[in-house]
């Protein structure tokens, strides 16, 4: 029987394209593999939603930092070290009672690098680009968030070179917790806008 | 311009797949296509517009046929030929027909931490006060250019809020076709859902 | 919908390619995808404006680069499945797991002829007169159903003026779904290229 | 070296796939292989492009049939015994000094099969079908076809059950032809409005 493709490529056919490129590039000396392992170490293990995290845990407990953070996050995110690609100019907004936010890029993939590292793949693919700003509330029950009927939702598509951090609502139950804790369930997806963060005890 | 890019409201691409916190990679691949990508960019021939641009411009089944780092290396090879790096030849036969234009310019390991943290700002000085003032209602233009441009069409000719007034910035209008900077005024503006997708929209949206 | 098959004014899809008159299929496939589908219309399970939604209705990197006989012969499948004819294990395995629900209605070679030479008008009464006449300016709504429309999306929210008043139609957004005929009222409708492309646009169009 | 796809499946693969579906078809007596046969036989031979020549012709050499024509495209391509199928309701759309009609579907394929046969590979594909409506200029330049300056281009899109037949400019120098030398130099392209009629003598 005729079978269905998946994408277009297989796994193997872009293992070989991109070998192929690089030891072109490498060749040429346009490319060091030693700036490319680099590369992957930063966003593998160094520049991630932890960092985001940090920022979220520090909002809820230092009100001072949470109004910078509020007016302007690109100079309250810099103080605490996270600075760079795809973070340049950043905008930190804030879910609460009246409203839930959610960051989208419609037209590719631009995504706050220095607070959440690279971009799942759902973010950078067609259902979820398409979706987000016409459905977004269908959106949020295939991650299993069910907001209020009626909760206003802000969409934020990032066509511009400014970046969206949702600092999303602290939970009941973690009152007294320091900051650290507190990050510890702060999760990549309640700062894109697709998780709510879940007070302690409940199920993940 | 109105390629297969332009994804916002667009219908039939089924459900979103969430995806654990902790996968980053999916294959080394993926991997050195990060990499790569963001070498390449520091040889400095082409703008962050311009290598969005390449990306817009595949082949729209490719586009959306292939994974995000699929487009990425895909708009790599097509830099790369445009100015004059690597060949199509090259690419296909494996074999150098010529030298590197810009060696001097290869990242270097040690450059890796201090280019990244450094990123790239794209605010700049405009000549000229801002046309509009937060809470001033604007509509947008008809603009379907060949070329790159960052309106969305489903905000296209559409009547919204201006909620935030940026500073100036670079114009990816111009910048992605090595046309200039000419900086513009950025404004953050708000649309009203049903006035996006009609009457039959969630109100709250 | 908002689906891959809207295609008019999108880009990046390169030349036309033009083909001899002579040519009429490419490969005995494309003959046998023709029958089949016109064979299988004549089951009465579906109307044309379903048929419309199911082809429109594939994932659209699928629709955007298959042939067209492959469109149809996708979206053939899926009709059958959705009225209980041909099940997805039955394609899969070649063999039949159920008889056929409507064997009385197949379509014999002696019918053929009469049935292609009648086809199927959609030209229906309407109970109301019609709301607008030639030369009326209108402007389209903001239609972006989830199911079937024939409002393309360039001309959504656009001005034109009424050029003719056709009589009452099918209305296939609703026919597409199995909601009833509902006829309507059908106008052909002028607009400038300007008022749908934009300023730049050939002020000749 | 990894390798650029064309079309999801191959030749083979559908081969296959509408093979074993009519097999199916055929075994649930819901389709008779006869009654393919003579579908195809049709529009292989029977209904095509002549159709829409003979009319074209006599439109060009009988005032009368290109009044009705005009009026009633329905009933007079009816009265050529030219109906049925993707062809219930006609228009004929005439070009002339002051306008150039172009026909297209850009929702689906949408052609108009009595006059004309089956629609041609790319009237159904969406290079042309993304085109046509907002850079016909730059489709008849692909079809070879150069229109004067700001002469005035129509763009007929097939949405609703109503299909349209292009009736193109007579050449000059046919003067005194019967119908069906006219008929011979009317094209299929013509009618859709790729393309112009060639004056005699000029190169094809």
């Amino acid at each position: 029987m005729p079978h269905d493709h998946g994408p277009d490529n297989s796994f193997d056919d872009m293992t070989a394209r991109v070998k192929a490129l690089e030891t072109l590039l490498v060749e040429k000396g346009l490319v060091d593999p030693a700036a490319i392992d680099a590369i992957i170490e930063t966003y593998a293990h160094k520049v991630g939603p932890r960092n985001g995290a940090a920022v979220v845990a520090r909002a809820w407990t230092e009100t001072d930092f949470a109004d910078w953070l509020r007016h302007d996050a690109t100079a309250a995110i810099a103080s605490m070290g996270f600075t760079g690609r795809q973070g340049e100019h950043m905008e930190a907004v804030f879910n609460g009672p009246d409203v839930h936010n959610l960051v989208v890029c419609t037209l590719c993939s631009c995504y706050p690098w220095t607070v959440l590292g690279l971009p799942p793949v759902w973010y950078k693919s067609p259902p979820y680009r398409s979706r987000a700003v016409r459905d977004p509330r269908g959106v949020l029950a295939e991650f299993g968030v069910g907001l209020p009927e009626g909760k206003p939702i802000r969409v934020w598509d990032s066509t511009a070179e400014l970046r969206y951090l949702v600092v999303p609502e602290r939970p009941a139950g973690t009152e007294g917790w320091d900051p650290a804790r507190l990050a510890d369930i702060v999760t990549r997806d309640s700062m894109i806008g697709t998780a709510l963060v879940a007070a302690p005890g409940d199920a993940p | 311009m109105n390629g297969p890019h332009d994804l916002g409201g667009r219908m039939g691409f089924g459900p979103v797949v969430p995806e654990p916190e902790d996968v980053i990679f999916h294959g080394d691949w993926e991997a050195r296509a990060l990499g790569l990508t963001l070498a390449c960019g520091a040889l400095g021939h082409w703008t962050i517009d311009e290598s969005r641009h390449a990306r817009e411009s595949l082949p729209p089944a490719t586009y959306l046929s292939a994974s995000y780092y699929e487009i990425w290396i895909r708009a790599l090879e097509a830099l790369l030929e445009r100015h004059g790096e690597v060949s199509a030849a090259e690419r296909a036969s494996g074999k150098l027909e010529a030298p590197g234009l810009r060696p001097e310019r290869c990242l270097r390991p040690e450059r890796v931490r201090s280019v990244l943290a450094a990123g790239g700002p794209t605010d700049r000085r405009v000549p000229v006060p801002a046309a509009f003032a937060v809470g001033d209602r604007v509509r947008t233009r008809n603009l379907q250019p060949e070329g790159h441009t960052r309106l969305p069409g489903f905000a296209r000719e559409k009547t919204g809020v201006v909620e935030a007034v940026r500073g100036g910035f670079v114009y990816p209008d111009t910048n992605a076709h090595g046309a200039g900077e000419m900086p513009c005024w950025l404004y953050t503006v708000a649309f009203r859902g049903p006035d996006l997708w009609g009457a039959d929209t969630d109100p709250a949206l």
